[in-house]
């Protein structure tokens, strides 16, 4: 059966090449990189030569970079590291609804501890309005952090003007860049960001490596307190092979970076264009603003788990929003956010495209879409309407 | 994730369509809440005959809407009143514990269609 | 040259086994474990295959066990974990003066927030006396947390009778068992403990795998928030391959846990032997009490970076906790705690062998050794006696 | 982390030793802290002729007393008193920057030799 990857936006395969640059880390290299005898010294080279290539990425400073173990930490670091290092200054955050929940539960443990979280809403395409961002901080904000990109939606955020009004308060400013970086060109300083996350594994680099960017001179706490390992701001022994990856995975992305995007951005509107076609469907986040390799979509009348499960029968890998494919039971916030109702937001379905896609694959794609979908409407007791749809609150049946 | 079963029913739904002389009707569910369906009945001598099914859900939804059909037709009422969630999703091999509850709404749909014949006949 | 690799406390060369293990699911089973698709399915089924080895390994039950990519990150997630869990219960934790910098800094960081910790006193072995845990327990005791083995002593502290004390006051118990897991038998139930760390590479897994058990009804607050991985108590990407290697190196040690302790300790002991035969050197930490492939001395009238280079020059790769070998240039606070004075433990050598080590390593090892303290003291100023030193404390001249 | 002057200073150490017929003794540093130097000086006509060093202490600090009991000798005394931390470290090709500070006694001990001469001799 042919298999075609088309969630991407979740995680992607290694890179061959990543693979061979971390394989000696794997074998000879193992030793302590904090020791002073030669293997040790070896993986203390590896690494400072992978910060320099991940800094390059984002045209940071290679000190300005300190590996993570995932975007997920990274982004938890980011919030406490800066809440913890300011509270003393303020106790309010800025934060917007289509945050990770990585940056979404660290926000709401954070107001445990004290500290007041705003949540900017979103327009109907996704995009925060940076004049809500001016009128949301007080002078009690000490972090703004908006996503740069949406994995659900698309829709890539104006970071450079929310981060110009942060800068102008003298606030520091974070962005979650992890479904952004290597995808699009990323500058940190164009970005006008103090701290942005991002994670290896989605540039055909490996899981389990990310990275913080912190700019020159901002104090932050640290997340994981031990060794002087990372300038002692992130202990642990080093995941060498995984930095090594991170390193390799970051010169690949900054080389190819515009061939990969001229690469997926005509399969990306071939899918678009086709679905259009498609009766009672509509494009879900913007349609300019939006990452190169993103297509998703409502479908009315059937749901988002079915559809995936189908596709995956017909050997297509890819995701969506609707309550029955999230464990938590729960449709995507951001859907809702964006004005979009419940049920449908329960036809969601995300396809995601990389390097590895090509023509054929878009066309058997394009073909398999369609049919899934009249094969569930078919079944669906919907055609037309929403008739008898109760607009009430679905609580989870436990 | 789902069993062999589950796969079969889900992607060969069984019964699968509008009934438009359907003896009772009944519908479970709500699209707010992902999963929606409606079991149609033709009964005769208080037995079911033929059971078809439209639904609006996940996979585990249309395999417990298909196996649900397959299993009334032939049973009397109040053998079919007896079908629980937990049978049908013992028929199916299994369900994922989150699916257990929240898409498993055969029993119930098809004890609305029966109580919809049931007063439909003044019974 | 000869290299003879004696750090394994510091971390461990991967059992090419394990990096079998690890290669499918860096090559074809790359999806999101939380996908509805195959390649999503294999890897989530790998991880819990690999939490299964991993739980066993420790006689706990898998649901018990949380990935985490440190020894480290295991310990700050359960000393915060804990404490902002129980915080309305009490604010008082309890380590001793052995703990690692995961443990000590992560307290350091609870008391800013508002938490009491006490710091437990060692003995000249570096032995916790139970009797003192027991005296320092006051009704707002939320936490104790003791070491389980020294990586710079070697010493095995009795956890089962501190656990056991934990137990009977209502306490919960944490071991940071980062050093001994994997090389000696480790059973949560016999040690009377609710939550133990410890780490894949320090028993021939990866780097950038951890765990944390968690016995179960134990409720800890996540450290690193997100998504809905390892049960919502710990978000981010899996680290697949790392979490399969982890498995993978559990299930050898399990296996052949017997045989590694049979194989290093008759070495460890030729070591300690042949060392103690040379003036002026004594073991530290417990003779008896101690991890099987662990040997560590101090040597008067050297310095113990200086003993380091000149045995990597002879392809020997180990430790010390000296003040210079340390990058944050003071002597290790252990040595201190046990009561050697600072002029002294600065002559701290640790030797720490492995399943690679070999008779003949042992032969040149006890020869080398023996002249590179020669040599050191044929340069040093001293030579009986420590004549003319002041016993001033010693700030770091920068 | 060390260069290669540095290691070739290190493992082989010019002018070990005490020298017992000294005309000048300087001691720098503390084993608290983990270095102690000691250097001794003979001298003739102003000049260094000899000089021999005792040390206790990292790498940096054996190779920094080798250095400096060589770059000593046939220097006048006033020549020998510029030596500083800066120019031994640059004579070595540098050190890490951690054991520029700490380990780095050398000019000090040197120093310490010379006024310890220059007291000997009344001056
Ligand atoms: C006792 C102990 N605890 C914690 C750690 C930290 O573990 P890791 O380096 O995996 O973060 C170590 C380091 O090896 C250790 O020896
Ligand atoms: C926008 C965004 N932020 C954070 C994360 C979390 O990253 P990770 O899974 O590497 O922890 C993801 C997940 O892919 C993401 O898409």
């Amino acid at each position: 059966m042919k298999k075609i990857y088309m969630d991407h936006v979740a995680t992607n395969p290694l890179h061959p090449e990543v693979l061979d640059a971390m394989m000696p880390y794997f074998k000879e290299e193992y030793g302590n990189p904090l020791s002073l005898y030669e293997a040790g010294m070896n993986a203390r080279n590896a690494i400072e030569n992978a910060r320099e290539s991940t800094a390059s990425l984002i045209h940071a400073k290679s000190r300005e970079i300190i590996f993570t173990a995932s975007g997920a930490e990274s982004n938890n670091f980011a919030l406490k590291g800066i809440a913890y290092a300011l509270q003393n200054k303020g106790k309010h955050l800025i934060v917007s609804k289509m945050e990770h929940h990585s940056v979404l539960n660290t926000a709401r443990f954070l107001e445990k501890q004290g500290f007041a979280v705003t949540y900017l809403p979103l327009d109907k395409y996704g995009l925060v309005n940076p004049a809500d961002v001016e009128k949301a901080i007080t002078d009690e904000t000490i972090l703004i952090s908006i996503i740069h990109a949406s994995p659900e939606i698309g829709t890539i955020q104006p970071i450079n003007e929310i981060g110009q009004i942060a800068r102008g308060k003298g606030i520091l400013m974070h962005t979650d860049s992890v479904s952004s970086v290597g995808n699009i060109p990323v500058d940190v300083d164009s970005l006008n960001v103090d701290l942005m996350s991002f994670a290896a594994h989605q540039f055909y680099g490996p899981k389990g490596a990310g990275a913080l960017y912190i700019k020159e001179g901002t104090r932050v706490v640290p997340l994981i307190y031990g060794g002087i390992q990372e300038n002692g701001r992130r202990a642990g022994t080093e995941n060498v092979p995984a930095i090594v990856g991170m390193g390799k995975a970051a010169e690949l992305a900054t080389r190819d970076l515009q061939k990969r995007i001229d690469h997926v951005k005509p399969f990306r509107d071939s899918i678009i264009e086709h679905a259009l076609n498609i009766e009672n469907l509509f494009l879900t986040g913007h349609s300019e603003q939006r990452l190169p390799g993103h297509a998703s979509f409502i479908v009315d009348f059937i749901e988002g788990e079915a559809m995936l499960m189908l596709l995956a029968g017909k050997g297509i890998a890819c995701a969506s929003g609707s309550a029955c494919s999230s464990r938590a039971l729960k449709a995507s916030p951001v859907l809702i956010s964006i004005g979009i109702p419940a049920h449908q937001a329960q036809g969601s379905v995300v396809f995601t495209i990389g390097e590895d896609t090509s023509q054929e694959d878009i066309d058997y794609f394009n073909e398999t879409f369609q049919a899934v979908i009249k094969r569930l409407r078919e079944i669906s007791p919907f055609t037309k309407g929403w008739e008898g749809t109760e607009d009430s609150a679905c609580t989870v049946k436990k | 994730m789902y069993s062999e079963k589950v796969m079969d029913h889900f992607t060969n739904p069984r019964n699968v369509g509008e009934m438009a002389d359907a003896d009772g009707v009944g519908t479970e569910g709500n699209p707010v809440c992902g999963d929606m369906m409606k079991i149609f009945i033709k009964v005769k001598d208080d037995k079911i005959t033929e059971a078809k099914f439209q639904t609006f859900g996940c996979g585990a939804a249309i395999a417990v809407s298909s196996i649900v059909t397959e299993m009334a037709q032939g049973l009397t009422l109040d053998e079919a009143l007896k079908i629980t969630k937990a049978s049908l999703a013992e028929a199916l091999d299994g369900l994922p514990p989150q699916k257990m509850h929240c898409s498993n709404l055969g029993a119930d749909a098809l004890r609305k269609a029966i109580e919809d014949y049931k007063s439909k006949q003044g019974k």
